[in-house]
Order: structure tokens, then C-alpha cells, then sequence
């Protein structure tokens, strides 16, 4: 086997906080080596000196034997490197094919037909089924994940970075990319891969490093270890096994939305949310799950149907009028449309506490509220005067959960929860949606994990092409059974032109 | 334990490098005024602080608070001037024809309210982009102004009102003062609010904000109207100097604002702004002017050396904050 | 109630000043005269700034003239005048952007010095004005086009700057005086601020909405020069008269070109030298009325030559 | 298959809402122009339509589609005016020393070029903000062109250069042909070449662009290059029609220009931009200002009617587009 990478000895800081320290990686061709680590731990950081976006403080990089320093990614990529971003990194205004071949368009005259060829392979690769004309900004989170996955393929790399590209993505995509990565792996190709779910990793990994607090733990072979000796590596101490909920008593109607529906997106949902209730929307990636979601929220105007709060009929829902309600809503696409990202984190934390004059502006009166939530839901770094810029991806995740749990609510509609999250984070969040609904908190969800709509959900709505196509109760729900209601399966063969 | 510490002590620093913004300007403000004290004849002086900086700054830093506030949220008001100018000959005429000098002032801001609030309410409610919705007032608030008085100044303004806003307290000259109060008065707004906390969030990300259930357009709106309030009470301010209301009054204030708004550290982007950096962006302005003047540069090579001076120092403060 | 040169009683011609008032007195030693200029970037101004440097060697003082850089930079000229107090001037020649914005300057600057406004806006408060009779102006194109046109025709005026007391007065002065003979009809009056690119524009409009267009009078020189390439471009050369105002050079060459029909010379250069003159006389002591009015003539081709003189 | 067909489906409504921002642009435009026909005399001609509207819409173009490119990557360029004053006064002042005109025209755009890439380069090397940077190189380009004349127009240009540029083409002036040559190469610039591809990128994310490995800054340079090579060209073109060249020409190009894009549906904010747009945008302008000349509408009124309908204009194209 040869080495593809070597980096030996990474020292990282920024502004004197020490992220990376001692740090050693390697990599060999046509492996896939996991990098595992709790939220904050240094990985995507690790990832980006990597790809020449940060220069190490000291240490080494070399790739294929030869030592390199990496100045810009466009170092890296003259090196064969290739990463996919935990935050999307893609121009919503191009289009997909555009999109793939950014910075590798050839000769300077561009032809779309010739480009569209070029990227269709690819995007047959990695099973995208949208035409390589569409632009970008009308895909789901899911389906530009799936651009960006194309996009590194289509670099031809040898190295190519993969830093939780799963992490918006339903089942069956996630089976596409394992088989993209086998067919890559078995080319040569060198995969780092990051990911918060040990099933990946025991499915794809062959090497997995775990970092903590920006310390090199160790190397493992895959096969070797058992998913509790990684996790214990990981937290540096045992993780109590998780066990779902005992069966909640839900209490009234909370939420009763009728025959909601847009043109071109979704038609006629109705659904109900009871109070003390765990409701998970479930379904393919662009099945209209978070259109729903934000409908129901008055997030985009124009919905038909009617949406009802405690049997009061909400005549034109907006933001403003949920929340006041006491609706909450935990948008999907996090960078967008949930952080300030130039804000503290406490500012972020405090946006929907402020206008329900739960707390005042002064350093003091935030705290009491901060502080609380910033302990128990783990962010690190524990300093809410931090830009939640710098914060690693987890942590602005919980956060944006902290915001609403500073400011409460009795209805909470979250698209995927855990998007992003470390195991650990996960059962505080799983433990945390458990104590809402315990308290009466009725929660509406979308999450694209079929574990953890299992572990939360008390019922499981399942959406396909705009539509509800079923409901399972917690009892005799299963992932096959609600990916045969997903895909259409099992259907009893019904109606098939929705949209 | 030792989290904590470090958090605080990495929390300072954050602060730290929001006020080296602030120090870089200042440090080149300082810096000029001792190089030109000793180089620059009849340049140190009360009397050229107060007259020949002093007044011109004060104008146009009231005015840059309200652009500030604007520029935040990632909106421009080029209206600026226009509003002034309504506002001014409204405020004149109406105390001209007898009405108490208190009511014309109130009747005068409720002018730059109102002509804020359409600026806000046709960016908000109507979605037009703020830059052609105040490109486009800053004409027709001109026309009015203009039509209002057939394009005649007023004169006469009552000698009450001249000496209420033209006169000196402890020596400093009102308009110094309500320059200095209201940059107070925004800076408290900005920082130990809610308003103040929005606006520079929704500059941030109004769609995260808006997801998060703040109504941003009426955020979005009440800064345009205090930039119409604020360039109503600088017009106010000035006729009170000059004595008289023009409806010309005014044009070219929205360039000096936003200069001084951006040379102060607001990025127009938005999301990010400093109104105490607004005042020391007028001065920086103002400062040089005063000095080209008293060095008797020819008007063609003051324009060179202000150009070369706002990018110079721009470059300065770039170089001084570090990457 | 307001001031108004133009209509002022208390007024006397420029040339009639040595036959009043004796030749011009010797100024003490050392006697300093500043200028507060609207701006240098019309020809017009640079002219009376090299009057006044004229002035200045010819009757033994010192002028010091500074103009912002901007011509409505109002505040900008308000600092730059309070500034230019400070350095004490026995004098200041000031040209305000706007009737009222050195006010305060001028009441400043009154209690230690002499204020003379020189030229354009009229500053109700200042001491004495030098300068021309705006409305004038408009009166001497006005009655070329009475005589020159009995018959009648139609005329388009091209205006400065809306609100500016010279546009304003101009206008007036042209519009009152034309209307003694109802033949001569005003069918169009525009602004174009000053602009050259506005006047071409505006006057290729005017100019296909009145084919048969008898003349434009513009309230400046370069707006002229802007609408005798649009007369030229529409072929109307000879056939569209076009009146400028303020006599620039680039003025002068147009009309001994024969493009330009006339311009109403203001002599600036003379102006800056009575400025300079008048300022003199009231350091001395002489008790000179209010206005100052310099001269000012219709220049058309036949006695360009006759004027030429008055530019060095 | 299903999917296919709704992704299909979705593209198609994505372009058309696309061309709908043109097309709204159009209608408005074609909307006024048959209202005017009826109502305005003398407005309903082909000569008006080339002379009047389109020729006076030229210049405004060349510029506004430099200002589309620049724009498009999140920045802004106040310096067009000063740079065309600039680079007019220098290649008049060559010709006017003999030199060869088809080499004083190419000193110009380089004078053109060199402006705008020290624009370029202040924004991408040094890092300050494209507003400030052409804040002031606006000043300092007017006071270059200021000085080198000493305030005084250049007044007699070779009569081959004023014919050259001057003239018609198969009854079409040569500036209007430019404008349109302009604004179809510009157009499949930004469609069909990496280059344009990158500059649209840029304004949409820049950050990932330069993950992508492409020199962001070469680019975003290049757009401020463009934008000062073209209003090089458009002040070459005025004064070959003016005959004259003079420092302070083109004072409020930019606003003009911002103007035209705007409304022609260029997002001030980046990443979206429409060189037909600005076409269209500049017409409607032109038209606006030529028929209130015809209709000879009073100094005041002429700025509240201008004012009045670039917001109306804006507003009928908001709800025509949907939303
Ligand atoms: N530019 C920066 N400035 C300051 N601190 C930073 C910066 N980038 C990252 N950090 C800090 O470095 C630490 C590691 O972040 P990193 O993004 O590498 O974590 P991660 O392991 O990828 O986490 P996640 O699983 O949540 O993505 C975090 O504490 C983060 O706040
Ligand atoms: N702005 C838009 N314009 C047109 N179509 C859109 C737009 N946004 C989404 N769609 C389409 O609407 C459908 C539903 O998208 P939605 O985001 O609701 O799906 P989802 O079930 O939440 O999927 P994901 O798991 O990817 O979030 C998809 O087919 C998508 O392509
Ligand atoms: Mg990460
Ligand atoms: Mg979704």
C-alpha cells in the first residue's frame, strides 16, 4: 500500500486558543480513514489544514512522500485533493452542472450542452436525478449535498475529504454514497471521512483516528474495535446505554393543520400534533417534508389550508404571530437561516427571549439565561461572548436549540434535530425532546434518520412526491417499513401523479 | 476550572479587537491633530476646533448616525439631504407664519418621520431594494422641498429659535453638543437594547432572525425612519446657524454620511457598525478639510489629497488592526 | 423685505466709481484680502480669481483666494470660510453656493473685517455686493431678440440649477422682457443643472419637438456649448440661435467660429479686479453704496473683437 | 421518472421567472412608450426613439454595464464619472497635440483600465471596502483630470475623431450600435466564458468560489478594470458628440448608472446581474427624462415626476413579477 498523506506533529491555534495539538494523520490508497471526535474536537479544523485553508502553527504535510505546504486550497488541489465541506460550499445561482465543474471548466469559451454531458456521469454516480440544469438554488439541502459529493468525484482526486457528508442526507442517498466511495476506494482513491454515525463508519471505515479536545487519542483498525471502545476513546468515558421513552400520554390537540398545500411543492397534508407528543415527518430527500414544516410556521406565505393552535385557527401564520403563539422552529439549513453568524453566542441564543421580554440586553440578565443552557446542552467552548462563527458545526446546532428552550415554547417544530451532531450531544438531545414532551411540549419533526425517528417519535407521518402516505404508530414502526412507505413500495399501488 | 478562564480572558479579547477599530481611527485622528498642531499655522485653537472642525462634523455626524443604523441592517438612505431640506423649509415656513418655534420643530422631525417611514415602508412592505427606493425620494423630496417654496430661501427665521439651537453651553457650541449626546444616546440604543441588538442581527441574518419570530421589517423600517429624524434634526440644527432654510439645502450629504459612517468601521454590508466610530470618521473628515484650507491648497489638489487621504487612511487603520 | 441686487436703490456702476470717488487710495502695508471662492471648476470662477490677482498687483495688497472643491458642498464652503476668518483677512470676497449658507460666516467674519459678496448667490447680510445685475442679464439677450426677431418665433430657455438665485433671475429677466412682443413665444423652459451632456440632451429633444426652434438662451456658457452641438447635430446651424451666459474663452472661440450666437459676457476678470478695487476703497474709509454693479455685455460675433480685450 | 419530470417542470418555472425580471423591465418600458405615443407630441418618432432616447441611453449603458459587473460581485464602483473625465480630458489633450487618434483612444482606455485596476487592486490586495476605495479615487481622479487641464475644457477635437464616432451607421448613431455591440458581448461574456461565470459565483459565494481553487481576486480586479475601461469609452464617445472634453464631465455617471442596473434587475447585494437589464434600465430612464422635456415640464415638477415614477416603475415591476 502507498501513503497518499502524511501529517505529522499539527499544532493549530486561533487567536492563542490551542485546537489542534500533536496531531498525527495518515493516509493510504484506497482506504476509507474515519476521523471521529466529539463536536469542537478539531476535526473539520484538522480537515481544512488538510486542504491548505488554514496553515498549521508547526508540523508537516506530505503527500505522496514528498513534503508540501499548502497555502490556499488551490495548492491542495494541485496536489489531488479534493474536499467536500461540512457547510455547503456551493453558488446557489448556478446551476448543478456549473456547480460540479466549478474551477474545472477546461477551455475559457463554456458549452452548456458539452457541460451537461460532462457532468451527467457523475451525477448518475452518485444517483442525483435532477437535470444538471436545474440551478442549485432550487435543490433541497439534501439533493446539493449530493452535488457537492458529485463534485468531488468529478475532481478526479486522489485524496478527497469527506467532512460529514451525510449529515443532511436520508437513507437511500447515504446508500449511494457508500457505493460511490467503494468504487473510488477500489481506484486507489484515498477517502477521509467524517461522520457522527458509527453505522458509517463500521460500514465504510477501514482506519478510524479519534481526536478530543484537539488531542490526538489514537489510530484503530475498524475491525477491531467495538463502537463503545470508539465512543469511549471519543468522550474519555463510558456512555450509558440509550433507551427510548416510556410510553407518554399525549394530552389535547395542539396543532390540527388541514389540507395544507402549495403548488409545486406539496398538497392536502393534514396532521395533529398533541400536546406531549413526539410527530415525525418522514420520507425521501425533496419528499416536501420541510416546505410542510415551514408552512405550518408561516416561514413562506403563500399555503393554502388552514393551520389551528389549541383550536384557535391562526388566520395569516408568520413568524412573528407563531412565535408569539408559542411556536418554535429550528430551521434545516443552519448557516442560513439560523444563525447570525457574526453575532456572540449569546446573542444568538437570546433573539427569541428578547422579544418575549424574558430577558433584558444587560450582560447579567442574559447570563442567568445563558449560562443555563449552555451547560446543559455541552457547547464548547463553554463562552458565550464567543462569534458563533468560530464555533464547530455541532455546537452552533445546539445553540440554535438553546434559543428555544430560553425562550419556550409549546410547540416546537425542528427539521433534523441532530443534524450535525455528536453522539454524545445526540442522547443530551434525545434526552432533551424526551423532557420536552414529558412536560407538554408538543413537537413536530423532520429527520431524515431512520434510528432516531424510531428512538423519538411517539407517531410517524411519511411523506412522498408532496403527499402524506402514511402514519405509523410508534409500535409497528420499522425502517423497512417506513422506506417501503417512503419509496412507494408497498403501496396498494395508488395515485402516482402528485406534484 | 480552567475553561472558564480562558474564556474570559479570550472574551476580552474579542472585545479587544472590536475597540482596536475604533483606537485605529482615533490613533489617526490623535496622531493628525499634534502632527497638524505643530506643522499647521493657526491650526491649534479653540476657536478653529469649534468653528472650523467642530460645526461641520457635528452636522454631518448626526446625520451618520442614521445612516449608520441603516447601513446595519444592510440598507443605504440617499435621501439624506432631500429629507433635510423638506424638513427645513417646512420647519421655517411654519415658524415664519407664526406657529411657536417648539411646534415647528416637532412638525419639522415628524416631516423626516414620515419621509423615513415610506423610504422604510416601500423597502420593507414593497421589497424594492433600498438604494433605488431612496434614490428615488432623494429626488422627489427635493421636488418638494423645492415646489414647497418655489425654490425661494426663508429668511427670517425667529431669533428665539437661533439662539435656543445657535448659542454655546459651558462654551461648547450646541450643535457640538447635540452631536455628542445623540452619538451617547445610539451608541446606549445599539448596545443595551433589543431595537438596537435586532438591527445589527437582522444586518447579520434577517432571515435567521425572521425565522426566530422578530417582526424584521419593522425593525428594518424604524431605522429608516430615525435616519429621517436624525437628518431632519441636523437641517434643524444648521438653519439655526445659518439663520435661514434653503431648499437646496443639503445635497451631498448622504456621500459625507456614508464616508463617515464607513471610514468609522460600519461595514455596508451590514451586521456590523459603531457610532462612535461615525463621529470620529465626521472629524477625521472634517479635520482635513480644515487643514487643506488653512495650508492654502488649491482646490484641485485638495481633492487629490482628500482621495489620497481617505484611502490612506483606510489603508492605515487596515494595516494597524492586522489580519 | 429680502436683499436683492438687482432691484436694490443703493447701487452704483463700477465705471462710475473713479468719477465718484477719486482715483483708488493707497492701501496700508501688508493689507491682506481673502477670497472665498465657489469652487474652481467652472471657468468662470477662475476668471475672477485671476482678477482678483490682477487686482491685487495693481492696487498693492495681498489676495489669498481658496475655493472647496466642490460646488454644493455647502457646509464644506461654510468650514472653509470659518476657517480662512482665523487667519485674519482685513477683507474677504465671498462667493456663497447659496444665498444663505456663509450666514454665519459673515456675521463672524463682519465683526473683525470688511465682507464684500462678490457675484452669484446673494448673501442677504453682507455689507455690499460687486457683482452683476442677474436680471440684467436676461434683458440684454431678451431685447437682441425683440429687435432681431419683430416678426415673432418661438424660443426655448435652458436653465440652471433649479432654486439657484442666478438661474432664477435670468430666467426672469429674459422671460419678463420677451413678453413685449407676444409673437416671440417661450415654448420650452428646462432645467439642465449646469451640465453639458444635459443641455445637448435636453436640447436634441427640443429640438425635434421644435423643428423650427428661432433660439435657446442658456443661463450658462457651457450649457450653450452643449446645445450648439445638438443645434449642430440637427442641422440648425445658422438657423437656431444660441445665447450663453458668462463670456468664457471656449465661449469667445465658438462664437468667432460662428457656432455660438452670442454670449452675455459678465467680465469676470474685471469683476475680480473692481472686487479687489472696492475692497480697497472701503479699508480707506470711502462710504461706497451697497451695490457694485460691474458690467456686463451682449458679445456676438461683429464685437467679439471689441471684448477680447477686457480677457487679459 | 416522476422526479425527473418535476425537476424539468421546476427549471422551466425558474427561467421563466427569470426572464420575467426582464420581461416586467420590458413591459413598462413598451407600456410607456405607447402611453407617451398617444399623450406626447412629437414623442412618437423613429427619430426620437434613435436620437432621443436611444442615443442619450448610450452612454448611460456602456457605463451601467461595467457597474452590472462589478455589482455582480458584491462591490460597487463610484469612480466611473471621474474615471471618464479622466481619461476624456487626456486622449483629447493627446489628440490636441497631434497625436494619431487611433492612439490617443487607446491611451484613454488604458488611462481607463489603470484607474480601474487600482480600484481593483485596493479591494482585493489591500482588503478595504469597494465603497470607500472608489469614494476616493472618485476625489482623486476628478482632481487629476481637475489638475491636468487646470479646470479648462479642451475644446477642439480632430474633426476625423468627432465623424468617427459621431456618425451613423445605416441610420443608427454610432454610439447607440456601440451600446448595443457592448451589451450583447458583455452579455455572452457573462453567459458563455468562465470568466463571467466566476464574476456571477463570486457575488453568490466567494468563500467557495475560492475553495474551489480560482483566484477570486484576479476576478473580482478584473470586473473594476472592465468598469473603468468602459467608462473610458462611454466619455469617449460624449465627447465626440460635445466636441468638447472637459474635467468635470461625467459628475453623477454613477448614480445614473447604479441607477440603470437596479432597475434593470441587478441585485446591489451580489450575484445576480442582467446586462440586458441595464440596457433596458438605462432606456427607461432616458425615455422618462425625454418625455418630460417635451412635455416641458417645470424645473421642480420635472424632479417629483422623476423621483415618482423610477419608484413606480419599480413597484409595477415587483408585482408584475409575482410575490
Ligand atoms: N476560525 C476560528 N477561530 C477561532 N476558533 C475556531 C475557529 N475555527 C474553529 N475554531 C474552534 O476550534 C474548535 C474545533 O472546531 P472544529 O470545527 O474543528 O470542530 P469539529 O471537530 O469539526 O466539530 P463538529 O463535529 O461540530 O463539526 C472549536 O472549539 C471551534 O470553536
Ligand atoms: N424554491 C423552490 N422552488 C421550486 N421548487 C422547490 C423549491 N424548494 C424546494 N423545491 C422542491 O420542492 C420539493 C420539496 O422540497 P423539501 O425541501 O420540502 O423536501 P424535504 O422532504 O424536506 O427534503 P429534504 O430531506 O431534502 O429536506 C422538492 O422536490 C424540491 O425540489
Ligand atoms: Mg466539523
Ligand atoms: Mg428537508
Amino acid at each position: 500500500m502507498t501513503e497518499l498523506l502524511n501529517a505529522h506533529h499539527i499544532h493549530k491555534s486561533f487567536s492563542g486558543v490551542q485546537v489542534l495539538r500533536d496531531v498525527q494523520f495518515t493516509l493510504q490508497a484506497g482506504e476509507v480513514h474515519a476521523l471521529l471526535g466529539e463536536n469542537g474536537a478539531g476535526k473539520s479544523t484538522l480537515l481544512k489544514t488538510l486542504f491548505g485553508m488554514h496553515r498549521p502553527d508547526s508540523g508537516t504535510l506530505s503527500v505522496g512522500g514528498q513534503p508540501v505546504v499548502l497555502n490556499s486550497p488551490s495548492d491542495a488541489q494541485a496536489q489531488g485533493i479534493a474536499m467536500i465541506h461540512q457547510e455547503l460550499a456551493l453558488i446557489p445561482e448556478l446551476t448543478v452542472a456549473q456547480n460540479v465543474l466549478l474551477g474545472n471548466e477546461g477551455q475559457e469559451v463554456l458549452s452548456y450542452p458539452r457541460m451537461e454531458a460532462r457532468v451527467q456521469p457523475f451525477l448518475d454516480q452518485v444517483g442525483l436525478n435532477v437535470s444538471p440544469r436545474t440551478p442549485v438554488k432550487r435543490l433541497t439541502i439534501a439533493q446539493q449535498q449530493m452535488v457537492e459529493i458529485a463534485r468531488a468525484v468529478a475532481r478526479q482526486a486522489r485524496i478527497i475529504i469527506m467532512d460529514e457528508p451525510t449529515s443532511s442526507l436520508t437513507t437511500h442517498e447515504i446508500e449511494q454514497l457508500y457505493r460511490v466511495v467503494r468504487e473510488l476506494t477500489a481506484r486507489g482513491v484515498g477517502i477521509i471521512y467524517v461522520s457522527h454515525h458509527f453505522d458509517e463508519i463500521e460500514a465504510l471505515a477501514d482506519r478510524v483516528t479519534v481526536l478530543r479536545d484537539g488531542q490526538y487519542i489514537g489510530t484503530v483498525n475498524q475491525r477491531d474495535v467495538t463502537q463503545d471502545q470508539l465512543v469511549t476513546m471519543m468522550v474519555g468515558r463510558d456512555l450509558v446505554a440509550q433507551v427510548g421513552p416510556e410510553r407518554r400520554q399525549p394530552g389535547a390537540v395542539r396543532l390540527w393543520v388541514q389540507g395544507l398545500g402549495r403548488t409545486g411543492a406539496f398538497a392536502d397534508v393534514s396532521l395533529r400534533v398533541h400536546a406531549g407528543e413526539v410527530v415525525t415527518l418522514a420520507g425521501l430527500i425533496g419528499a416536501g417534508r420541510t416546505e410542510v414544516l415551514r408552512a405550518i410556521y408561516g416561514a413562506d406565505a403563500d399555503a393554502a389550508g388552514t393551520v389551528q393552535l389549541d383550536g384557535q385557527a391562526v388566520a395569516h401564520p408568520s413568524p412573528a404571530s407563531m412565535m408569539r403563539r408559542g411556536v418554535g422552529f429550528i430551521a434545516e439549513d443552519r448557516r442560513h437561516q439560523g444563525i447570525v453568524p457574526d453575532a456572540r453566542v449569546s446573542v444568538n441564543m437570546m433573539l427569541t427571549s428578547w422579544a418575549k421580554g424574558k430577558a433584558g440586553v444587560r450582560e447579567a440578565d442574559m447570563r442567568a439565561l445563558v449560562e443555563p443552557q449552555m451547560q446543559q446542552l455541552g457547547i464548547r467552548p463553554a463562552n458565550p461572548n464567543q462569534t458563533i462563527r468560530r464555533l464547530s458545526g455541532g455546537n452552533q446546532q445546539k445553540v440554535i436549540l438553546g434559543r428555544w428552550l430560553a425562550a419556550g415554547c409549546s410547540l416546537l417544530l425542528i427539521d433534523e434535530p441532530t443534524r450535525g451532531i455528536d453522539v454524545a450531544s445526540k442522547a443530551d438531545i434525545y434526552a432533551l425532546v424526551d423532557d420536552l414532551a414529558r412536560q407538554g411540549v408538543a413537537i413536530l419533526m423532520v429527520s431524515s434518520e431512520l434510528p432516531e425517528v424510531l428512538r423519538l417519535s411517539d407517531r410517524i407521518l411519511v411523506m412522498r412526491e408532496g403527499r402524506l402516505v402514511g402514519e405509523l404508530d410508534r409500535a409497528d414502526a420499522s425502517e423497512e417499513r417506513i422506506l417501503s412507505l417512503a419509496t412507494g413500495a408497498d403501496t396498494h399501488a395508488k395515485d402516482s401523479a402528485v406534484v | 476550572m480552567q475553561k472558564t478562564q480562558l474564556s474570559s480572558k479570550s472574551m476580552n479579547r474579542a472585545a479587544v479587537i472590536e475597540r482596536l477599530r475604533e483606537a485605529g481611527i482615533l490613533a489617526i485622528l490623535v496622531l493628525g491633530a499634534v502632527v497638524f498642531s505643530a506643522t499647521v499655522p493657526s491650526f491649534f485653537s479653540v476657536d478653529n476646533a469649534i468653528n472650523g472642525i467642530g460645526l461641520s462634523a457635528a452636522i454631518n455626524t448626526i446625520v451618520a448616525i442614521g445612516l449608520t443604523y441603516v447601513i446595519m441592517t444592510g440598507g443605504i438612505d440617499l435621501s439624506v439631504g432631500s429629507t433635510a431640506a423638506l424638513s427645513a423649509v417646512i420647519g421655517a415656513d411654519l415658524m415664519q407664519r407664526g406657529l411657536p418655534v417648539l411646534l415647528a420643530v416637532l412638525v419639522a422631525l415628524a416631516v423626516g418621520a414620515v419621509a423615513g417611514l415610506v423610504n422604510g415602508l416601500l423597502v420593507t412592505r414593497v421589497q424594492l431594494a433600498p438604494f433605488i427606493v431612496t434614490l428615488g425620494t432623494m429626488t422627489f423630496y427635493r421636488g418638494l422641498a423645492l415646489s414647497y417654496t418655489n425654490g425661494q430661501p426663508i429668511l427670517s427665521l425667529p431669533d428665539v429659535y437661533k439662539n435656543a439651537l445657535g448659542g454655546t453651553i459651558a462654551g461648547l457650541p450646541i450643535p457640538l453638543l447635540a452631536a455628542l449626546l445623540l452619538v451617547g444616546a445610539f451608541t446606549l440604543l445599539l448596545r443595551y437594547t433589543k431595537t438596537g441588538q435586532y438591527v445589527l442581527a437582522i444586518g447579520g441574518n434577517a432571515e435567521a432572525v425572521r425565522l426566530s419570530g422578530i417582526n424584521v421589517g419593522r425593525y428594518i423600517t424604524l431605522t429608516y425612519v430615525i435616519s429621517g429624524v436624525l437628518a431632519a434634526f441636523a437641517a434643524l440644527v444648521l438653519i439655526a446657524q445659518l439663520g435661514a432654510a434653503e431648499p437646496i439645502l443639503g445635497s451631498g450629504w448622504e456621500l459625507s454620511a456614508i464616508a463617515a459612517s464607513v471610514v468609522g468601521g460600519t461595514s455596508l454590508s451590514g451586521g456590523k457598525g459603531n457610532v462612535v466610530g461615525a463621529l470620529l470618521g465626521a472629524l477625521l473628515l472634517s479635520m482635513l478639510q480644515n487643514v487643506l484650507t488653512l495650508l492654502g491648497v488649491q482646490a484641485f489638489y485638495q481633492l487629490l489629497a482628500t482621495g489620497a487621504i481617505i484611502i490612506g487612511a483606510m489603508v492605515i487603520d487596515r494595516y494597524t488592526r492586522g489580519r | 423685505q429680502t436683499f436683492s441686487p438687482d432691484t436694490e436703490k443703493s447701487r452704483i456702476d463700477s465705471t462710475q466709481l473713479v468719477k465718484q470717488f477719486g482715483p483708488v487710495p493707497k492701501p496700508a502695508s501688508n493689507v491682506q484680502v481673502g477670497g472665498v471662492m465657489k469652487a474652481l471648476s467652472n471657468e468662470y470662477w477662475q476668471l475672477l480669481r485671476s482678477g482678483y490677482l490682477k487686482g491685487a498687483s495693481k492696487y498693492g495688497v495681498k489676495v489669498d483666494a481658496q475655493a472647496p472643491s466642490n460646488e454644493s458642498d455647502q457646509i464644506g464652503q461654510l468650514s472653509m470660510m470659518n476657517t480662512m476668518i482665523g487667519k485674519g483677512y482685513k477683507a474677504l470676497l465671498v462667493s456663497p453656493q447659496s444665498d444663505v449658507n456663509l450666514l454665519p460666516g459673515i456675521q463672524r467674519a463682519g465683526k473683525t473685517s470688511l465682507v464684500i459678496n462678490v457675484n452669484d448667490a446673494v448673501a442677504p447680510t453682507a455689507q455690499h455686493f460687486v457683482g452683476n445685475i442677474q436680471y440684467d442679464n436676461g434683458v440684454s439677450v431678451a431685447n437682441y431678440l425683440l429687435k432681431a426677431f419683430p416678426k415673432g418665433g418661438q424660443i426655448a430657455v435652458i436653465e440652471g440649477q433649479a432654486g439657484v438665485y442666478a438661474a432664477k433671475q435670468r430666467t426672469l429677466g429674459f422671460k419678463t422682457t420677451l413678453a413685449k412682443n407676444p409673437a416671440l413665444k417661450i415654448v420650452a423652459s428646462v432645467p439642465a443643472d449646469w451640465d453639458r451632456q444635459k443641455a445637448f440632451s435636453t436640447a436634441r429633444d427640443l429640438l425635434r419637438r421644435y423643428p423650427d426652434l428661432t433660439a435657446f438662451y442658456c443661463n450658462n456658457d457651457t450649457m450653450a456649448l452643449g446645445v450648439v452641438e445638438a443645434v449642430k447635430a440637427s442641422g440648425r446651424l445658422g438657423k437656431t440661435l444660441v445665447f450663453g451666459t458668462d463670456g468664457i474663452n471656449a465661449a469667445y472661440d465658438s462664437i468667432k467660429k460662428g457656432e455660438l450666437t452670442g454670449t452675455v459676457d459678465s467680465f469676470p476678470v474685471l469683476t475680480g479686479e473692481v472686487a479687489v478695487e472696492v475692497a480697497v476703497r472701503l479699508l480707506a474709509g470711502q462710504k461706497l453704496p451697497k451695490v457694485i454693479a460691474t458690467p456686463q455685455a451682449l458679445v456676438m460675433k461683429e464685437t467679439v473683437a471689441k471684448y477680447e480685450k477686457f480677457k487679459q
